[in-house]
């Protein structure tokens, strides 16, 4: 059935040795001799391409074999071995998997490359690049394993780089909370998916608890573990993938560089639940609740998301939370089943929204770190490749036809329409409507109108073309990756669905064509609406507004942060001081200090008897006498 | 591979460390005199571990008749769970001695003996040899912390010792009521483990033998709500000492429970299985949180240590595979990590003078290898996976689902609940900017750098390939668990050659 | 018969206790044991007439022998107090306490 | 007739020795330095013979002599072994004690060797007469070795106390066997143990009371609650090797002969089970309890010595009287009486002029200032509170494995827990010697190297004594 090559664990490896190797660099050199900067670029890269060659042979080995038997494997050796419990440290490449690689090292490149531009001048450069390699190698890792357990390391690794990553400006005190707070809130949701794992194992892990054996044990699973156990690792997804309840990190990871933004909390590592669940296709599609769920509170967080990103006055704070509406989209459609439809949109995603993260982070290096909106304006002038490149990210992110966000995106919303969650497909409208506001409403008010911060305008230019290059090629992505999966009502055969089709478990929705059309036409309608209003309001530039009512609330994002600090971290800081404040003195430690006062107090007391008077003695011995023969009569009669 | 090469690795420490008390020797002899011997211990047990054939089985046993009116012989012998508690030891304590150069003589030679009663204590296979031990080990550390230790030590000395003494002699009550019910079953006087395991012991008075041991071990742990003398003795103890007590003496009392408390009172066991199991559940969660809101690392790092040790124990309770595999691994990781944690604190303290939290900052900056090696050992112990501490951890969540699912959430709770307190620690003290006590950090030299380097890497590959261990250690512990229901419905008479320690002479 | 002896000898001997314990000066002390030892030896020589045999005689000789010796001491003891406080009262002989 | 002389041959020696060391004291030319000499050859003397009486073993388990007033047993053997050994060392002991505090005759060593000699006649004695006799034997040679130092109002006081109770408990032991007498018609254990065996314990009341009063007796002169007040004081006022004697020799043939005695018969013992039960339990508790509140370390220990009598009477409450050894209270005092000789060894030394470091705060820093004595007192006390691997340690081992074998659980575990509860106060002067820094100096030297090397080795003697318990 699958074959074996050895190759596949090379992937991985290429960047976590890079990583390694730069990182020692970077540790022995940093306090004295600083190596130039360019050693570091070139070390940083090599990895990367060379795992995106690799995913290309792994691209043209799987296409060479028959659809149904599309797997690649590679056992690297016995993890750990208890019992049951059987964990292969191994790797599988089934189309699924074919597909996140391939951008996840193509996009991974690119962006090593743009840091190199991005990041120039920093002290801390070598150690950027080694956490760089460090997340792309844990991400392959994630892509790559062949079992939950061997994601799960990939899973927590890239939670690691992300918290490594958010907190790289160290020396503030804020960079930090947020890279704790991402760590954090992510391991809550490990801790789903640790769960998760356990009971998938005590369910039918015990003969085999890799991907394939799983899928062919299924059938075994009660359904009520079932069901628990989609749900647990959906919360390691919310958790992972910032979903309500546990988006709240990822507006805060904007901390980090952008480049970072761009790959991490953009392209890949968020999209790592998705992915997941879409691994698990085989378990969710047997579980219709998990799936509805799933979908649900995807389509909610997008509503949310989406509120918030049209009064952020941060230029990556808009990206992250369109970031956390697009992921909410994407659940929504591997929720209602269409795995290959999410996943699509992770792909397509992947490109639109790098690029418009690179396109601001060049932005804001032109403006010497200003993330502010209403500093800038009328950038078009003197960033016109940056202007343009954006521009079309913002046309795919807004979901215009024929950039590759519509199609995508569309091939969500008609899914949930063709299988009947009419609630989700018109959330969904209106979230593109919205989507498309809050989009150009940054385009225009960072590109056009009259500059706000004349000063700061006149120094701006365009990025190096080391930086400007990858725009472009994302660009282009942008622009085309749609057409790969054109559906049949525009003449294509969705080429990534059948791609996809061997590795997921979902038959496609057979609708009318006439659904399909009220699905386009929806999509397209809400995204004109969107567009007229942003270009009516802020077309030819417009003042810093001010907010009230709703607006104010939503500007303060609903005080969810507010909210959890009140209800879980003070309390939780509280208990903990009050234990060893109060309770471990008053309470756990309170017996043992008991008797050890009482010791002494007895040890004290019973020098009283010591008179010293030597009769005193005597009438003791007496009264004992006295006392044993009064029990000695009584014992004898 | 030579004969009584146990008690090579018990008494070479012990004596050298009365020597060096007896003799007036400098404190560089001192010094080196314990490096070399440790080192000398540690090419020995590395020979044993090389040896060592995984049968299960007590290997390398050595048994001499030492009390025959009562069975009582000098009987050592190693397994697969008690081999790697005997690595643990002899691999970490070397360390110190790089590490620490200008401590007194006495510091040194009572390492020494501690190191050798700990060797004892876990090879022993008779029990009033490991009772001897057991007790033998309090001793260097009652001296170390009273002599070397912080300003707040005599209080802290005192309770250590009586509380601990307080446990092990009921554990000798206890001990000689197995003996002596062995006598009435048998009558034949025997003291030697596996024997014991052949007893059927009923009534109240085997529960309250069961206590006698159980709140021995569970103070020695320590298991809550027994923890109280830890968070002073940890935090005003010398760094050595505090490091022995953590990633050594803390897990024999684990060990102890493996040995005798699960084969021999399988009933009770299984009865209060669920309580212990509550109760390291609570100490995991009540130490962590206490762990939180610490402003002296140490003491936050003795509070973390707890918390897993409540884990450790936990996966003991579970009576599965998983678990008890998973704890006896991560015995050895939570040394690895921990333990080395706790002498890195020792550095912190050393070159800042301080052990405040907020008083420090920036020193990742300052010093990038010590900065790598402290979050190595950090992740470690909040269990990332590809680090030693997920492997264990993992296993023991996995056990404790299948054992009880509270228990299971609860437990899980723990990768939670550590990396909080840790990253908050590793925020402040080494990100930020530098303060003025942490100015001037000098980072590792080159031989503490090199000292810490194997245990470094050893974290890593337990973490990328723990296999060739568990290998080690599954044998023993499949043993344990041979009948398809675990130890609650074993037959006592069959018990003896399920319970791993059927001998087997070589 | 045997009877009335051995009463006089348990009253004799009740008398020394309570004289040991009531008495504060040491020579009566002293006097009130060796009170206890005669009684001892009358309850002795009864039990020899009881039992017709020679024995108890011999055993109250001895303890008479023992006792004697006891009070050679104790008369020596009482001088070195006398030397010391001039008192020959016990409750004066208490530094020792606590 | 011979083997009578061979078994009685320490006796002989050291009563022979005890008279000729009293008539040579009176010429002059015999310093009390020669004297100590002297006695400790004795001591010596009686000690080799006896061992070679104990390894050559060849005599019967109960081989009487003088038609069955004196019995020698191996644990008779044993005891007198010990207590032998408790003589030699305080001997040596006081040659160096007597270097600093100076009311020393050699009358002093003679008086030793008597006290030894009613010791030896203690633990062989089977009628009660001679039990009498032998106990005030050894006590009037006590009495006047506490009172020694004339000069010195405390060990007058410390002499009145003891004089007067043992008296009184004397006159006890006394009426006990006169009314043991009447009711059995014999003195004579074996007698006894006929009359007990034929009739049964309560046949007549007289026997009862009498068997009550020897009780009493003997739980007095081993210092068991309630008969313990005086302990306290007397050691404290007695010179310090003569403690280190009382607390040892004394207690050892106290405890054979009591053991002699309650093994006489099964329903002796049984009658009598549940009162030393009780007494054990409140002797350990009570004892503890003193001992806490004490600031002279020789109170201490007096108040330890009245704790360890509370594990003795545990041993005695497990010993089965058919096939009766006793080599768990053999081993026991053995094991106590050198780790207690061996503290009063160090301290005869250590004391200084007129005992002037005598409470727990005098010890402070003594590890910095005397680290091998500090070590040794150290061991020493680990050996009393029983912590491995020291000979203590072995003894209540034994102890409460007896105890548990004979079904005493609770009595096993009350003695586990006065054992926790002990552990303080050993503790509380390993800590002032090492964990605090000196105060006051108390820096002479030792005034003669005999105390230091007896406390070496008996420092040897205590992991000897544990890890060889060879079978008494």
């Amino acid at each position: 059935m699958e074959q074996s090559v050895n190759y596949l664990g090379l992937i991985p490896l290429f960047p976590l040795l890079g990583a390694v190797f730069i990182g020692l660099l970077h540790v022995f050199t940093c306090n004295r001799t600083k190596l130039p900067e360019k050693v570091y670029g070139i070390l940083a890269c090599v990895g990367p391409v060379l795992s995106f060659v690799l995913a290309l042979k792994v691209f043209v080995a799987l296409k060479g074999l028959p659809a149904a038997s599309r797997f690649l494997s590679h056992k690297a050796f016995t993890w750990f071995s208890v019992g049951d419990l059987h964990i292969d440290m191994g790797f599988l490449a089934d189309p699924l998997s074919c597909l996140m690689l391939l951008f996840v090292t193509f996009i991974g490149s690119l962006i090593h490359i743009y840091s190199i531009g991005y990041m120039g001048g920093d002290k801390n450069y070598g150690k950027f690049f080694a956490y760089m390699n460090l997340f792309l190698g844990s991400m392959l890792v994630l892509v790559l394993g062949n079992g939950p357990v061997v994601m799960f390391v990939g899973w927590e690794g890239v939670g690691l780089c992300s918290y490594l990553l958010i907190s790289f400006y160290s020396e503030d005190r804020a960079n930090v909370l947020a890279g704790n707070k991402a760590f954090i809130v992510n391991r809550i949701g490990d801790l789903g998916f640790v769960l998760g794992m356990s009971f998938l194992f005590w369910g039918i892990g015990a003969s085999g608890f890799d991907y394939l054996s799983l899928k062919t044990n299924i059938s075994n699973l009660e359904p009520a573990i079932a069901l628990t156990v989609c749900l647990l690792l959906f919360v390691g997804a919310t958790g992972k993938s910032a979903q309500i309840p546990l988006y709240v990190w990822l507006p805060d990871a904007m901390a980090g560089p952008t480049p970072v933004s761009a790959l991490i909390h953009a392209a890949t590592m968020v999209t790592a639940g998705v992915y997941m669940v879409a691994r698990f296709s085989f378990l969710y599609a047997g579980v219709e609740l998990a799936g509805n769920i799933v979908a649900w509170i995807g389509m909610l967080t997008a509503l949310l998301a989406a509120i918030f990103g049209m009064f952020q006055e941060d230029i990556k704070k808009v990206l992250a939370y369109s970031t956390v509406s697009q992921l909410g989209y994407m659940f929504a459609g591997v929720g209602v089943a269409a795995y290959s439809a999410g996943i699509f949109h992770v792909f397509t995603h992947a490109f639109f929204k790098a690029l418009l993260f690179l396109g601001a982070g060049s932005v804001i290096y032109a403006l010497h770190h200003e993330q502010n909106i209403w500093k800038m304006g009328g950038l078009k002038a003197k960033m016109p490749k940056t202007y343009l490149t954006m521009i079309i990210g913002a046309f795919a992110l807004a979901g215009c036809p024929p950039f590759s966000g519509f199609f995508s995106k569309d091939e969500i919303l008609f899914s949930a329409l063709a299988t009947g969650h009419y609630g989700i497909w018109a959330i969904g409208v209106l979230v593109a409507g919205m989507t498309a506001y809050y989009t150009f409403r940054m385009i225009f008010v960072v590109f056009h109108g009259e500059p706000r911060d004349r000063h700061a305008f006149e120094h701006a230019h365009d990025a190096p073309s080391v930086m400007t290059v990858p725009l472009i090629i994302l660009a282009i992505g942008a622009l085309f990756a749609g057409f790969l999966n054109l559906p049949g009502i525009f003449g294509g055969d969705q080429i990534v669905s059948h791609w996809l089709a061997p590795s997921l478990s979902e038959q496609h929705p057979h609708a009318s064509v006439l659904i399909e059309i009220i699905a386009i036409g929806a999509s397209v309608v809400a995204f004109a609406i969107g567009f007229k209003i942003a270009y009516s309001k802020f077309g030819q530039g417009a003042p810093e507004p001010t907010y009230t009512g709703f607006a104010d609330f939503a500007y303060h994002k609903f005080y969810v942060d507010e909210m959890y600090d009140k209800v879980i971290v003070q309390p939780y800081k509280a208990i903990g001081s009050s234990i060893w404040k109060v309770i471990e003195p008053n309470v756990t430690d309170a017996p043992v200090q008991g008797v050890s006062k009482l010791y002494m107090l007895l040890g004290t007391a019973f020098k009283v008897f010591q008179v010293g008077y030597v009769r005193v003695y005597a009438i003791y011995m007496v009264l004992g006498l006295s006392l044993m023969s009064l029990i000695l009569s009584q014992s004898l009669n | 591979m030579f004969e009584h090469v146990l008690s090579v690795i018990i008494f070479l420490p012990i004596l050298a460390g009365l020597l060096l008390l007896a003799t007036p020797a400098s404190r560089t002899v001192a010094r080196f005199t314990g490096l070399f011997i440790s080192l000398a211990t540690l090419v020995v047990s590395i020979d044993l571990y090389a040896g060592f054939e995984s049968t299960g089985r007590l290997e390398f046993v050595e048994n001499i008749p030492w009390i025959e009116s009562l069975g009582i012989s000098y009987f050592l012998g190693v397994d697969g769970i008690s081999l790697f508690i005997l690595m643990a030891g002899s691999v970490l304590l070397p360390m110190v001695y790089f590490i620490f150069a200008t401590k007194e003589k006495g510091y040194y030679a009572n390492l020494l003996i501690v190191q050798g009663a700990m060797a004892g204590a876990v090879c022993a296979a008779d029990m009033i040899v490991f009772y001897i031990f057991w007790e033998v080990m309090l001793l260097p550390v009652f001296f170390m912390l009273g002599l070397y230790g912080g300003p707040k030590r005599l209080p802290a000395t005192l309770k250590i010792t009586l509380y601990t003494i307080a446990g092990s002699l009921l554990m000798l009550a206890a001990i000689v009521y197995l003996g002596v019910s062995y006598h009435a079953q048998f009558n034949e006087w025997s003291f030697a483990m596996d024997k014991m395991a052949q007893l059927n012991l009923t009534g109240r008075v085997a529960a309250i033998a069961f206590f006698g041991f159980m709140i021995a071990f569970a103070i020695k742990i320590p298991l809550f709500p027994f923890h109280t003398w830890l968070p002073d003795a940890y935090t005003e103890a010398p760094t050595a000492a505090t490091f022995v007590l953590s990633a050594v003496m803390a897990k024999i009392g684990v060990y102890g429970v493996i040995r005798f408390v699960v084969p021999v009172f399988d009933a009770e066991f299984a009865r209060f299985a669920i309580l212990l199991a509550y109760s390291g559940v609570i100490g995991m969660m009540y130490c962590g949180l206490a762990a939180i809101t610490q402003k002296d690392f140490k003491r936050m790092l003795a509070f973390s240590s707890a918390s897993h040790m409540g884990v450790i124990a936990l996966g003991v309770f579970c009576m599965n595979l998983q678990a008890l595999t998973g704890s006896i691994y991560q015995i050895v990781a939570h040394a690895t990590s921990t333990g080395v944690l706790f002498l890195f604190a020792g550095i912190l303290e050393e070159r800042t003078n301080t052990r405040t939290i907020e008083d420090l900052g920036g020193i990742a900056a300052k010093a990038p290898v010590f900065a790598l090696y402290f979050a190595i050992a950090m992740l470690a112990s909040v269990g990332l996976p590809g680090t030693s501490g997920f492997i264990g951890e993992f296993m023991i969540v996995l056990g404790a689902v299948k054992f009880n699912t509270v228990v299971g959430v609860l437990v899980g709770t723990t990768l939670i609940i550590g990396v909080c307190y840790m990253l908050w620690m590793f925020q402040r003290v080494f990100f930020e900017n530098p303060t003025a006590s942490s100015e001037n950090f000098k980072d590792l030299t080159l031989v503490e750098g090199l000292a810490f380097l194997p245990v470094i890497l050893l974290i890593i590959v337990m973490g990328i390939y723990p296999h060739p261990f568990l290998s080690k250690i599954t044998p023993s512990t499949a043993l344990l668990f041979a009948q398809p229901t675990p130890v609650v419905a074993q037959a006592p008479a069959s018990n003896a050659q399920n319970f791993g320690l059927t001998i087997e002479q070589k | 018969m045997i009877h009335s002896y051995l009463y006089l000898s348990i009253i004799l001997f009740c008398l020394g206790i309570v004289g040991v314990i009531s008495r504060r000066n040491v020579f009566t002390v002293f006097m009130s044991i060796e009170l206890m030892l005669n009684a001892a030896n009358l309850a002795f020589v009864a039990f020899s007439r009881v039992h017709e045999s020679m024995d108890g005689h011999v055993l109250a000789m001895m303890v008479m022998a023992v006792a004697a010796a006891e009070a050679a001491l104790a008369l020596a003891v009482v001088i070195l107090l006398h030397k010391h406080k001039s008192k020959l009262d016990t409750n004066v002989f208490s530094l020792l306490k606590g | 007739m011979t083997n009578d002389l061979m078994l009685l041959m320490p006796l002989i020696i050291v009563g022979a020795g005890a008279i000729l060391l009293m008539i040579a004291s009176t010429y002059d030319k015999l310093t009390h330095e020669l004297a100590a000499f002297g006695g400790a050859g004795i001591f010596a003397l009686a000690f080799l013979v006896q061992l070679s009486s104990c390894i050559a073993g060849s005599v019967a388990l109960f081989s009487d002599a003088f038609n069955g007033i004196l019995v020698v047993s191996n644990f008779s053997k044993a005891a007198g072994l010990i207590i032998l050994a408790c003589g030699f060392f305080t001997v040596m002991s006081s040659q160096t004690y007597f270097k600093q505090n100076t009311f020393c005759t050699p009358e002093y060593y003679s008086l030793t060797a008597f006290a030894a000699c009613g010791m030896l006649l203690l633990t062989m004695a089977q009628e009660l007469i001679s039990v009498f006799i032998a106990l005030e034997i050894m006590s009037l040679a006590i009495y006047i070795l506490v009172g020694y130092d004339r000069k010195n109002v405390i060990s007058t006081e410390a002499v009145l106390k003891y004089l007067m109770l043992g008296a009184f408990a004397g006159a006890f032991l006394t009426m006990g066997s006169a009314f043991v007498y009447g009711a059995v018609g014999s003195t004579k254990f074996v007698k006894i143990g006929q009359f007990l065996a034929a009739h049964g314990m309560l046949h007549s009341p007289a026997l009862i009371g009498g068997a009550f009063f020897i009780l009493v007796a003997f739980l007095f002169k081993a210092a068991a609650f309630p008969f313990h007040a005086w302990v306290i004081d007397v050691y404290d006022g007695a010179s310090v090797p003569v403690t280190g004697y009382m607390a040892t020799g004394l207690k050892t043939a106290i405890f054979a002969v009591f053991a002699n005695f309650l093994v006489l018969d099964v329903t002796l013992q049984n009658g009598w089970i549940t009162y030393l039960f009780y007494i054990s339990v409140f002797t350990m508790f009570v004892g503890n309890l003193i001992a806490i509140g004490q600031q002279s370390l020789k109170r201490m220990l007096a108040a330890s010595g009245i704790v360890h009598t509370g594990y003795l009477l545990i041993a005695l409450v497990a010993v089965s009287t058919k096939d009766f050894t006793g080599n768990v209270i053999a081993f026991y005092l053995a094991a106590y009486a050198a780790g207690t000789l061996g503290i009063f060894c160090a301290l005869s030394y250590l004391g200084g002029a007129g005992e002037s470091r005598k409470t727990f705060d005098d010890f402070k820093g003594l590890a910095k200032s005397r680290p091998y004595s500090a070590a040794a007192i150290s061991i020493f006390l680990l050996s009393m509170a029983g912590i491995p691997p020291t000979a203590g340690f072995m003894g209540k081992f034994y102890i409460i494995t007896s105890a548990i074998d004979a079904g005493q659980v609770t009595l096993a575990v009350l003695g586990i827990v006065s054992s926790i509860i002990s552990m303080w106060y050993y503790l509380r002067l390993i800590i002032m010697m090492y964990f605090h820094e000196a105060e006051e100096q108390f820096n002479e030297p030792a005034p003669s190297s005999l105390a230091p090397v007896c406390t070496f080795i008996l420092v040897l003697c205590v992991f000897a004594i544990s890890l060889y318990p060879i079978a008494v």
